[in-house]
């Protein structure tokens, strides 16, 4: 079976983030003036194939947001599994 | 694809070039051949108007090792080394997304001289835009010098100079020109001449795409406001993928394995195949089913004119197949047998097997018409001559303020805090110009100082071009070019030996426009000779304007000098209280 | 002596590195390929600066995987001293040798130019031949140089003394550093990872020569065995 | 009223993204050899407020993705809505 894996990326809540302050910057500049908390973070698409079973594929996805997807220092991060037609 | 009964159109082409095809081939060329020939006549591959006005360089000299015809020039500077460098310009493509336009010209430059079988070791960009209070300038100025940025400082060339104008000409046409220089020792300089019957032809990086298809006539077009839609897949640079190509392709020039190796520039496999046939006098058979391909069912004339980057076409001694794809293997690059060469002096392209394409190398590569285009002096040039400078003079001195009323002050800072003149550590300090810990004098000064480790010796490196003046009068202005570039090469301790051209102009088809690309060829040619700086190779980029007119004639100088002590190692600035300050000259 | 010189796909300032320790300090180099474990007994692992894997998806993540990181992570626990420089920092943290993470920096950008810094600790391997407070003179060169730790983890490196080099203070600090720190230690100061380039300050040429004293301390630990 | 805004930007399909190869490189290197078709992009979230209407909020943040979130000659976005409490 395949699967379309979607993750989520973002710093944790408690760091600043220079990113998403410049960004709201920017739209606050261009008259956006109520947009606020603003934060960038990474997102992901990918495809996992030859696996049967949902749980397999969430447990391999948690692995590898926890060695390589993620910093889980500065990062937290979310996803979301869909079979695939 | 459009249904048309003057197909030469869509690939840019004019009817009298489909009709000189037709003749030369004995016969209509098909989609594909069309193609082909759309990139390869294109301005920017053949140089069909600006050829024959090139020739009035100078390009010989005592130092000259490579003159112009190759990827990039090459001189001698003593010790067994040699250095290769050339300038070339990126500006369309970093009009549309600046990013990744100015980071694929930086990549492409690198190329152009790692091919010649010489280490990167500096990169200068030279630029040009409209004033800073427009937001679309700003967001294109903030985006070209972050992708020059990208892609230096990942692939470890530092960039240690450059120039950066603000002028409203530049306005809706902005200019990027990329400059590099390396370094070999004599016995490394490489050729891309495919040789040797029955030779395999390989293509070695990155995988093949769609990228900027017809890229290259895309270039030698004007910008409209239609651009966005025209345009093709944008091509991306992969900095980290040409830093393993520049590696993996240098360990295997060393081998002396190699008998041609070519980059894949503008119009990609089509261009990089034809012009080695062409300087081997021989063909190349090719399939393109060969050629690793990221996209799924790409036609021949997509694989044939894809611009994707980070490729070579690598040309190895039959039976040095697998040291190819052993050294390539070991940076995991691709390398791929695609073809052979061939001795018919055609490029023959197949597609598992079935012959898709055959057209003689030479009538690509070297038989695009060449055109001297209608040169005519413009009114604004005839009035200019007439002007008095006298009248200026009369004038302030019969103002009533008078001399004593201006505030000099604050006419300093006005003058020192303007754009064109104040500092660019803004600009440089993005860019890592101290990695391969050799540069000696940083940028902020008059020319870029490397040194060369375990010799005695130094390199000086600028970029010039003072475009308003070229405006004003383009043969003074190309003559004023030179002089500049060679007074900051000699400010910083060297002596100039000899420039790369970046030839910045509007529509050749205007005979105003054609009459500065004349003239200022003229004056560069004119102070190349007399400073004996021979010209070996640039670039020339045509067709910038915009709906707003073309922009300041730019042809921009990069000129190279060498020390003899690297202690002779001069910047421009003050350094202690009490030091003498002189003026030469009137 | 003998050190490695760890070269991943992407580094860019190995043979700057090797220029120096080899060159100028005429120590003998291995440049030990990321995809070969090693086995000598080395004096130090290096692992120079650039963009290993151009820097993708977060600086040294990649790279902290490749096959010569279990030789490295062994060499670390057995005490070996290992020196990481910008990008060999970054990988260093990844790889957890070092606590902390980096950021982008404050303003977005890549910055290089010469800062200066702070020693605060001089009985580490590599700044033992320095002096508290003596001020440094070294270029830097990232964009993702903006040291985060947490508070409990910036009381304890405080705690244990791990800080071993800062921005001078807020105006020399290049990219929003927590508390301007520059370059840390591990608690045992055996590894020591730094955002500036040493091998860029070595020659008086190159416009400072402080980064030298980094090395000249490395190399009298090792000679003299003692801390 | 105040509003979730979460916007993920992608690489159009045709376009080289160097990131995401080397991420799926990087995967595979781990042993992760069932992964594919892996592409990096952009991930945003953030509040807007003062607005009342669903469809306010829509116009805006589609004219803020196409004037500065997403750089359009290169880029897709996809976005979501919530009503917050
Ligand atoms: N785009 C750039 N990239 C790198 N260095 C630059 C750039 N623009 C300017 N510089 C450097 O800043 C200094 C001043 O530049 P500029 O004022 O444009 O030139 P000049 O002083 O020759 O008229 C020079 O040392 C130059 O190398």
């Amino acid at each position: 079976m395949e699967w379309l894996v979607k993750i989520n990326i973002q710093l944790k809540e408690s760091i600043l983030d220079p990113q998403g302050q410049a960004v709201q910057a920017g739209l606050n500049a261009l008259g956006y003036d109520n947009v606020s908390e603003l934060n960038v973070g990474k997102y992901m698409e990918l495809k996992i194939s030859d696996l049967e079973d949902k749980e397999q594929v969430d447990k391999q996805v948690d692995e590898m947001c926890q060695r390589l997807l993620a910093n889980p220092v500065i990062e937290d991060y979310r996803y979301s599994i869909e079979e695939m037609a | 694809m459009n249904q048309t009964n003057k197909p030469w159109e869509l690939e840019g082409l004019t009817e009298s070039e489909y009709n000189m095809i037709v003749d030369l081939l004995d016969r209509e060329p098909n989609y594909t051949e069309l193609g082909m020939f759309g990139v390869m006549w294109s301005e920017h591959c053949s140089y069909k108007n600006s050829k024959a006005v090139l020739r009035n360089f100078p390009t010989e000299g005592e130092v000259v090792l490579q003159g112009p015809g190759e990827n990039a020039g090459i001189i001698d500077i003593g010790d067994g080394q040699a250095l290769s460098f050339k300038i070339e310009s990126h500006n369309h493509p970093s009009a549309i997304e600046p990013y990744q336009g100015a980071a694929t010209g930086v990549g492409g430059i690198i190329r152009d001289i790692f091919t010649m079988g010489a280490r990167p070791i500096a990169l200068l960009d030279s630029l040009r835009f409209g004033y800073l209070d427009d937001e679309h300038v700003k967001y294109l100025f903030e985006e070209v010098v972050a992708g020059i940025a990208g892609y230096g400082n990942s692939i470890g060339v530092p960039t240690v100079g450059g120039e950066t104008y603000f002028s409203e000409s530049y306005q809706g046409n902005p200019l990027v020109n990329a400059m590099c220089v390396g370094i070999m020792d004599h016995e490394d300089i490489s050729t891309a001449t495919a040789s040797g019957i029955g030779n395999p032809v390989m293509v070695v990086g990155a995988a093949t795409g769609r990228d900027g298809i017809q890229g290259a006539s895309f270039a030698s077009d004007e910008l409209t406001d239609e651009s966005e839609e025209d345009r093709p897949a944008v091509q991306v640079g992969d900095p980290f993928m040409e830093k393993l190509l520049l590696e993996a392709s240098l360990e295997l020039i060393k081998t002396g394995c190699l008998v041609g190796i070519q980059d894949m520039g503008a119009a990609g496999l089509i261009s990089s195949a034809s012009e080695m046939a062409s300087r081997g006098k021989t063909g190349i058979e090719l399939d393109i089913d060969l050629v690793p391909k990221r996209e799924e069912g790409m036609t021949p004339y997509e694989v044939l004119l894809s611009e994707s980057q980070e490729r070579m076409l690598v040309i190895p001694e039959s039976g040095k197949e697998e040291l190819v794809e052993e050294i390539f293997s070991k940076w995991d690059l691709n390398a791929a047998v695609i073809g052979q060469v061939t001795d018919d002096g055609k490029i023959r392209v197949l597609d598992k097997g079935e012959k898709v394409a055959e057209v003689p190398a030479r009538i690509l590569a070297d038989d695009a018409p060449e055109y001297i285009r209608e040169s005519i002096e413009p009114d604004y040039y005839k009035q200019l001559k007439s002007f008095n400078i006298d009248s200026l003079i009369s004038k302030t001195e019969n103002s009533s303020t008078g001399q004593k009323d201006l505030d000099y002050n604050n006419i300093l800072e006005t003058v020192i805090t303007s754009e064109n003149i104040a500092s660019k550590s803004y600009i440089y300090e993005q860019y890592d110009h101290m990695v391969q810990t050799n540069t000696v004098v940083l940028p902020g000064s008059d020319a870029a100082v490397l040194r060369v480790k375990d010799k005695d010796k130094g390199i000086a490196i600028t970029t010039d071009c003072n475009s308003r003046y070229c405006y004003l009068d383009p043969e003074r202005g190309g003559e004023i070019a030179v002089a500049e570039a060679a007074r900051n090469i000699v400010c910083s301790g060297g002596r100039p030996l000899a420039i790369t051209d970046g030839l910045n102009f509007g529509n050749p088809m205007n005979p105003e426009i054609f009459w500065q690309f004349e003239k200022a060829i003229q004056g560069i040619s004119k102070a190349c000779e007399f400073l004996n700086t021979p010209v070996t190779g640039g670039n020339v980029s045509f067709y910038n304007e915009s709906p707003a007119g073309a922009v300041y004639p730019t042809p921009i100088i990069g000129m190279v000098g060498l020390l003899d002590k690297i202690e002779y190692a001069t910047d421009q600035f003050f350094k202690d209280e009490g030091d003498l300050i002189l003026l030469l000259g009137k | 002596m003998r050190f490695g010189i760890v070269t991943f796909p992407g580094s860019n300032c190995d043979q700057d590195l090797r220029y120096v320790i080899e060159d100028i300090f005429e120590i003998e180099i291995d440049m030990i390929w990321h995809k070969e474990k090693f086995k000598n007994n080395y004096d130090a692992i290096l692992l120079p600066g650039g963009f290993s894997y151009g820097d993708y998806l977060r600086s040294g993540a990649i790279a902290r995987f490749s096959p010569v990181m279990d030789s490295v992570i062994e060499f670390a626990n057995n005490g070996g001293t290992v020196l990481g420089i910008c990008n060999g920092f970054q990988i260093l943290m990844e790889a957890g040798l070092l606590p902390g993470a980096m950021k982008v920096n404050d303003n977005l950008k890549f910055v290089c130019k010469h800062v200066k810094l702070q020693v605060e600790n001089d009985r580490t391997p590599f700044t033992r031949k320095l002096e508290i407070n003596q001020i440094l003179d070294i270029p830097v060169a990232h964009q993702e140089g903006n040291f985060y730790i947490d508070d409990a983890g910036l009381k304890e490196l405080k705690a244990n003394n791990q800080i071993v080099l800062k921005y001078l203070d807020d105006s020399e600090n290049p990219n929003g550093s927590i508390d301007n720190i520059a370059g840390i230690c591990n608690k045992k100061r055996n590894v020591f990872g730094l955002m500036p380039h040493p091998e860029r300050a070595s020659e008086e040429i190159l416009g400072s020569s402080d980064g030298k004293k980094i090395f000249e301390s490395l190399i009298s630990y090792l000679k003299e065995g003692v801390n």
